[in-house]
């Protein structure tokens, strides 16, 4: 393996300054995201930042590299499509709740099982931004919004236990107000030949009243700190469902397996995008000869 | 014409495709055409399949109206088809397990009831039992004689089939296949015979065969697929050849998947490829208009089937025009081709990847289950293994010297010179959200109408500029025609045939067949229809979809309609007899006709596990308070004859007034 | 015609659309007629805003093309919009915050920059520091002083507003309120006034709001739906009523979840309707097919937006006809209807409950942006009450002595009585694979031809049946005019008003709107259609996506075609301009016109962060290397007017060019 | 509660027989389903049982019931409906692997954390049985299909722990191979206030070779036989891992917790269909006066 050239933030600086309301978690995400690309120096060019449609979503937009900024709730399967095909480049998949856990859940799900080798980043603001505010999967029980007045009656879903027991091979959570920690989370999941989920907290500061900055700012802990060990499966499951007074943050689940990458054929020699298009002649014949 | 036609009738699970393969394998490399239709039903085991293989010295363009020799798997069979064979034919069957009554048989029909029993020993001696999926192979046998192909081709045929099973497997087959062939040279006179084998072989390949293979040549390194009849066996045939081929093949979790999958392939810049049925189709819609305005090339074959929704999975049907034409939301090009035959999808499929590159746009194949499942010979020069690939305006290399590269520069051509994601200097980023020529949102703080309008212009203009190099359809026949057919798909080969019929029997007929759909040759079509005498559509569905399309692109409403919607495809008699009525200024006659009530005196009886009656006679009776003329049938036992039931079926309706059982 | 129309411009999240509210309820509550349009953008905050509010003591069916008064809310709003005021008219802003260049207002405009800091001295003192959102409403007080509306009004309308956050804050919005209305009665003269006040209280209400309400009105107990523009705020008003209406709402996971969850909720015999943009119905469109082959009864709203793909969230446009058209693959009976205002989208939906009942089958209503979301004044009795009930042909008990329940049996009508589940004795299933009268399938083992053909003919009658009782469109205007127009959906009222206003300059014009498009009124549209003059489409898309709906179904082109599709609704004057270009035979001028140049050189300056400079000057030049005509543009810096840059943008393409900084 | 009348399996016998293949799993629980109804004496007029597509999905044909036979996939949401609108019927969902775990997850992963009030019984053959042999979600890796003729490359996804993660509060395994076990354990489901889901081995006798009804009676054991205590949220997740030699069916996990029914307010008052159409005029005119 090269050693790692390390590049400035500044290189995957977009064309166009984000949107996003001033205070909104997304921006912490965006550096993030961009520190990690530059701290394993992943230039810019070899960088392709999927996503889907919501507030969230808007990120490939503002950073240097190749976006895909596709459809609400499809970002997985865009990206796989786009991973297989050139395996040369580095896939990161960055949105949010509603997108990935909502309407993408079952993509999602599939994508972690198959453990193809990208990163998920989930900017989880626990509500649905771009639309103005309705309940998302992750949207607190009783929590009034703008489709839920009288208080959201569905129990919120785990991402990181779905993560987990689906195959994801690293499991991770961070929060927007905890920038080191989140570049270090994200840089990980980077690194890490696998599926990677980092579901992390970004809050949106205009249609979600509760789940602030200072209201996770007093629930989380790094398990970084607490020398968490993430490699027990049904351990690292149960810690998923630590949530109320004391949340944690940072590396959940970790393991090493193989990914579709590898068990896919034709993937064995390069990246497809480099490979010779048209029919070899000889197999051309042999696969009409089986016709006759 | 040369020719001859044989019917395989029974059961799903009877092994009765791999059957007929045999013989049109044979036919096929003795130099003969094959034509085969499966009329085959959707659960996996029992129900009705009814093949037909369709043999001729000429290319045969469609499976025809004829039946000269019936292979029968089991009862149910014969009664259903036996009638249909034409005098000097012959009636194929067990004979050791199935009747067949002599009543339902035509004069000068050959009844030939294989004493498979008897003309086994020696091999079951040998061999142990025959296994009754084995038998076929002796009807098959038995064909062979009956339509002069010899013994030697389908010898050699089984000998290829089995090769990876050994030679004691092969030995057995070859030895049922000439105990059948000797019984009927024994037992029967050949019912086709005086064929000039040119001796050139032809593969037989159904349409979504070639639209595979066809991808392979063109280059294609991604299909993505979820399983769905009638498209699954282009997914069988790239996952069974995928390590031959290098074409990365994934099954997704839904068509959702599919698509976007496809679409981010096309992205990162391979050739891509999916493919789906009607119900399939509707799930990716939405997907079409993003690699529109993304302007990402993708290839995505829709294969019509019985419909609406769930419908008639089995059976085929054209009338998912409007679905594929209105796919997606809002305005973005794309082109919408539909293939007419096998060679044509070949052709189709290599074009649509070529034109998906150099006008950056998705491509919509729509195909039909008859096209896509039925397999044919074809010449093999129809398949070049070396196609043109034309992968348009590539952006090799960029300099900053050169400015900024803007992907989606506004351009004469409305294309804008494409660089592959992971070029140095051409970063941008696919929006589905409406943008500017530097990929910068426009939908949001920056709307600014203007952009807005000449970005929409841009690739508008992308429409105007395919049409220029794509071939205008062009009347097939004598210039001078009476009448003109007018369809698409797969039902050119019926038309086809229809209309040679009909100038041979004097009523001189042209037709024009529609490939492509978006961008449409208003100019050239009006000019053949405004000079058309008597324009009459032929489709397989209820609404004439494609007579409605053509009205909408040139405003020349059709004289009248050719309609199949009842799941089976349309054939050259049923086009001629209808075009007739047309011309004749009859009035489509919608009633329940004799046999028809006598089909569905059957249907009831299937379904209500009365399968110990059947329909002996039915009277129509005009005045009866029903609000209709009704059919009235009397039912029978089958064995005993005795009455067993009536009912009342309306002649306008088709609804059962009345099922009375016998006391 | 007195009327006066104001505009508010600023970033969202400005609170603009409070203003406009305050405004036009106090109108509404006066007697006036209001029509309010809000043309935003999709992101939370920044965006640029701009509402327009007209008002009239006649009712006003568009937000027109005028500007009396603009409440500019950030330096930017007066750049873009200072000069559409009109001659009598104002310009009001915070004078402490905002400059306005006199070089950019028009002759005869009053410029009101209000001193809010000091005319809001008492009012901090009592209060506290005033928030910037509630600055607004001392504009509005300017507003309501220069439109002649009075002080007394709106305050009522602020008490209303503000009564749920107690009496202080009330008595500091209509502290606010007056200071500006003293503040302009002291320093300005009334632009409007002299109105006559009916005093009818008239309901403030968007489209969405009214198919809301008519869906409880109609007996709906069921509503589900995924959030997306501009069909969400159906869904915000549901789940706001749920506890008063009783209708059960249902955010779901996704569009596949909303429609089948509504079709579920059909079937089991509840009302039920569910709503979405042009992306989400992309993906609904395959359980359409299925509500039409189940029969069942279900109600589907399209709220179309700009396109294609996520396109212009929150821009108008007409561009999703073929998709609703398209909707699933097959053939099936659905009812597709476009209500064309307010008023109509209330009957338009209570009739839709009425025909899904009647004729079991979905009704999918094709709304656009401006009619769901823009708001307007519309008369009470438009919103009654008690609306006609009629659940169609319901087997409310069945004997076994009856014999077997049919749930699809074959009749005359189409339509078969249906029993809702939970009833005894008549119990059947509901399939998406094709089946017979008694439901059971005919796609599996039991294929019967002719039991496929009469279910698909007796499905397809109601569509016969339905159009007998739907109203047939008619020509509005004078009915022997030179010039007719043809639009549909809430296109309708401008194409009203510039048909009204050509009649009146000398041009009979008269118009035609189409509602019903499946099943469609074709005798009639071509009965009138062939008698018109020139035929005009009137569309806010590209490809006039009716006009060649019409075409399919008459065969009769239009002579002309309006297009918009820059994101910006269609307005009188601009359809007047076009509709003469059409007459006098001129071809349309697509190039970029000076204005436009001006505005993308914004575009670019603003998606450059380079807003520190503007335009100064554009000429045009024809030969230069380019390929086109250029626009060549100077640019200066804001503030010193030095040389900024240059740029160079194509006429034809739109393309830049170049951008070169000065140096 | 009024007792309970049983009532005979016959009284759900179809009007149409079954079309699977000979020796189908499927027919197993079609029978367990119609006794599981039997024992609980629910009217025939009163049980919805809703499918999607698929050749399991085919059994709403082939039981007297209301039946729903839907789309591939949409099984849920359409039962959700339709359960919603009358609340008084019992709502049964029957359908594959494939369009349960495959296409229709997303809506399943929902239903659950919701809690609605249904039964889910997937045939779970391991393969697309009505496609003619796909790989499905729940197939094991590296079993050749056609559309894996290299063997499959995905892992499977485990149906029992998504649903106790995913918030079920009955998860269950049946096998077709041990008829009067099923019965009790669909029975068991269907009193269930919940959403029950219960996994059933229903070979596919004609596509899955690997799969088959010897492989399983070799593994298959019962937890009720080993008083397995369902209550205990973490270990029946890890119970749901066991799959090899020893394979447990029956009650995994089980809970009482408020269903969305429960939330939902308008379900307080009956069941939707029974309600009164049309507005009560003074809450109509409320609501107009609000738009004034
Ligand atoms: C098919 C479809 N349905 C609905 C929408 C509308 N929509 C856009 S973003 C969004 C939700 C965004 O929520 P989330 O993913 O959590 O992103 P956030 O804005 O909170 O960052 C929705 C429903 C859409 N674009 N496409
Ligand atoms: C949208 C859509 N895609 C694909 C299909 C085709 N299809 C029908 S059944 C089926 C898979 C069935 O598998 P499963 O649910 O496991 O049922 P099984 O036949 O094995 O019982 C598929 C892919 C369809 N009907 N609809
Ligand atoms: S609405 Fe919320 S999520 Fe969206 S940009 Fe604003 S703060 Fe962020
Ligand atoms: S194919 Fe498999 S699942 Fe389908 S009926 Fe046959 S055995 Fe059952
Ligand atoms: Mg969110
Ligand atoms: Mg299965």
């Amino acid at each position: 393996m090269a050693t790692v050239i390390e590049l400035p933030v500044e290189t995957y600086k977009g064309a166009v300054d984000p949107d996003w309301c001033p205070g909104c978690g997304d921006f912490g995400v965006l550096r993030s995201v961009q520190e990690a690309a530059g701290r394993l120096g992943i230039k810019p060019e070899n960088l392709f930042v999927v996503s889907g449609i919501g507030c969230s979503s808007n990120l490939p937009g503002f950073i240097h590299a190749y976006g895909i900024h596709s459809l609400h709730g499809r970002a997985v399967p865009v990206a796989t499509g786009a991973h297989l095909a050139n395996t040369d480049m580095k896939t990161v998949i960055t949105g949010g709740d509603g997108d990935g856990y909502g309407i993408g859940v079952g993509h999602l799900l599939h994508a972690m099982r198959r453990n193809l080798d990208v990163t998920y980043v989930v900017m989880d603001n626990q509500i649905y931004g771009l639309t103005t505010g309705q309940t998302s999967p992750t949207t607190t029980k009783g929590h009034k919004t703008k489709s839920t007045p009288q208080g959201n009656i569905e129990s919120p879903l785990n991402p990181l236990a779905l993560a987990i027991t689906s195959g994801a091979t690293y499991v991770a959570r961070g929060f927007s107000g905890e920038p080191k920690h989140l570049v270090d989370t994200i840089a990980g999941g980077m690194a890490h030949k696998g599926f990677a989920l980092i579901d992390v907290f970004s809050p949106c500061v205009t249609y979600n009243k509760i789940n602030t900055y200072p209201w996770f700012k007093e629930r989380v802990y790094k398990l970084e700190e607490q020398n968490w060990d993430p490699s027990d499966f049904y351990k690292s499951i149960e810690k998923s469902y630590e949530w109320g007074d004391t949340i944690p943050l940072g590396v959940l689940y970790k393991t090493e397996m193989p990914t579709y990458e590898d068990g896919e054929p034709n993937l064995q020699k390069g990246a497809l995008v480099k490979a010779k298009l048209g029919a070899d002649k000889n197999v051309f014949k042999e696969l009409v000869e089986e016709m006759i | 014409m040369h020719e001859v036609t044989i019917g395989i009738a029974g059961a799903a699970g009877d092994g009765l495709d791999k059957s007929g393969d045999t013989l049109a394998r044979s036919c096929g490399r003795l130099g003969l055409y094959v034509y085969a239709y499966n009329s085959y039903q959707s659960i996996i085991r029992g129900g009705h399949i009814w093949l037909k293989v369709r043999i001729g010295e000429e290319k045969v363009y469609c499976h025809g109206d004829q039946l000269n020799v019936l292979v029968a798997l089991n009862q149910d069979s014969i009664e259903r088809h036996a009638g249909e064979v034409h005098q000097g034919g012959a009636i194929v069957f067990n004979g050791d397990r199935i009747k067949c009554d002599p009543s339902l048989v035509r004069e000068g029909v050959q009844v030939l009831a294989l004493p498979i029993n008897d003309i086994t020993k020696d091999l079951k001696e040998k061999y142990g039992p025959i296994k009754p999926i084995m038998q076929n192979t002796i009807a098959i046998g038995a064909v062979a004689y009956l339509a002069g192909i010899g013994l030697e081709e389908p010898s050699k045929v089984l000998n290829d089939t089995f090769a990876h099973k050994g030679q004691e497997v092969i030995d057995l087959n070859i030895g049922l296949l000439t105990a059948g062939y000797e019984y009927a040279k024994a037992n029967a006179k050949v019912v086709a015979d005086g064929w000039t084998f040119s001796k050139k072989r032809r593969p037989f390949v159904t349409g979504n065969e070639a639209i595979a293979l066809a991808a392979y040549a063109a280059g294609c390194k991604f299909y993505s697929a979820y399983p769905m009849t009638p498209a699954s066996t282009i997914l069988h045939w790239m996952a069974a050849n995928q390590t031959k081929t290098g074409i990365l093949v994934k099954q997704c979790e839904d068509e959702l998947s599919v698509i976007n999958m496809a679409i981010g392939a096309g992205i990162a810049g391979v050739r891509s490829m999916c493919g789906t049925a009607g119900g399939g189709f509707a799930l990716m819609t939405e997907a079409v208009g993003m690699a529109g305005i993304m302007e990402v090339p993708v290839i995505c074959v829709e294969v019509q089937r019985g419909g609406p929704s769930t419908g008639l999975p089995t059976k085929t049907e054209q009338a998912d025009l409007w679905q594929v034409y209105g796919a997606s939301q809002g305005e973005f090009p794309r082109l919408i081709v539909a293939p007419r035959d096998i060679a044509d999808a070949y052709d189709s499929t290599v074009e649509a990847f070529n034109l998906a590159d150099k006008y950056q746009l998705p491509v919509l194949m729509i195909s039909d289950l008859l096209l896509s499942e039925h397999p044919e010979t074809v010449d093999p020069e129809a398949f070049p293994a070396e196609v043109k690939i034309d992968r348009g305006e590539i952006v090799e290399k960029w300099d900053e010297s050169q400015g900024k590269y803007k992907r989606f520069k506004f351009t004469e051509s409305g294309v804008s010179p494409r660089a592959i994601p992971g070029t140095p200097n051409t970063l941008y980023t696919h929006a589905s959200d409406d943008h500017d020529e530097e990929s910068i949102l426009i939908s949001d703080m920056f709307t600014a109408p203007p952009v807005r309008r000449k970005i929409m212009e841009k690739r508008q203009r992308k429409m105007v500029n395919m049409l220029k190099e794509l071939k205008a359809p062009v009347l097939e026949g004598p210039a001078d025609a009476d009448v003109t057919l007018v369809c698409w798909g797969s039902t050119s080969g019926v038309v086809k045939e229809a209309a040679e019929r009909m100038t041979a029997q004097g009523t001189k007929t042209n037709f024009l067949v529609i490939k492509y759909i978006a961008p449409f040759h208003t100019k050239e079509v009006t000019e053949i229809l405004s000079k058309a005498k008597k324009k009459i559509s032929v489709e397989v569905n209820f609404t004439s979809v494609m007579a409605r399309f053509i009205r909408m692109e040139t405003g020349i409403a059709m004289d009248g309609h050719v309609n199949r919607y009842d799941g089976e495809p349309l054939e050259p008699q049923g086009v001629i007899d209808s075009v007739k009525e047309i011309l004749e200024g009859k009035q489509k006659d919608l009633d329940v006709s004799e046999a028809e009530a006598k089909e569905m005196v059957y249907h009831y009886l299937r379904t209500h596990s009365l399968e110990k009656l059947r329909p002996v006679k039915l009277t129509q009776e005009a005045a009866n308070g029903k609000g209709e003329p009704t059919w009235n049938v009397e039912i029978a036992e089958r064995v005993t004859g005795k009455p067993g039931a009536t009912m009342v079926i309306g002649t306008k309706t088709g609804t059962t007034h009345s099922f009375t059982k016998a006391e």
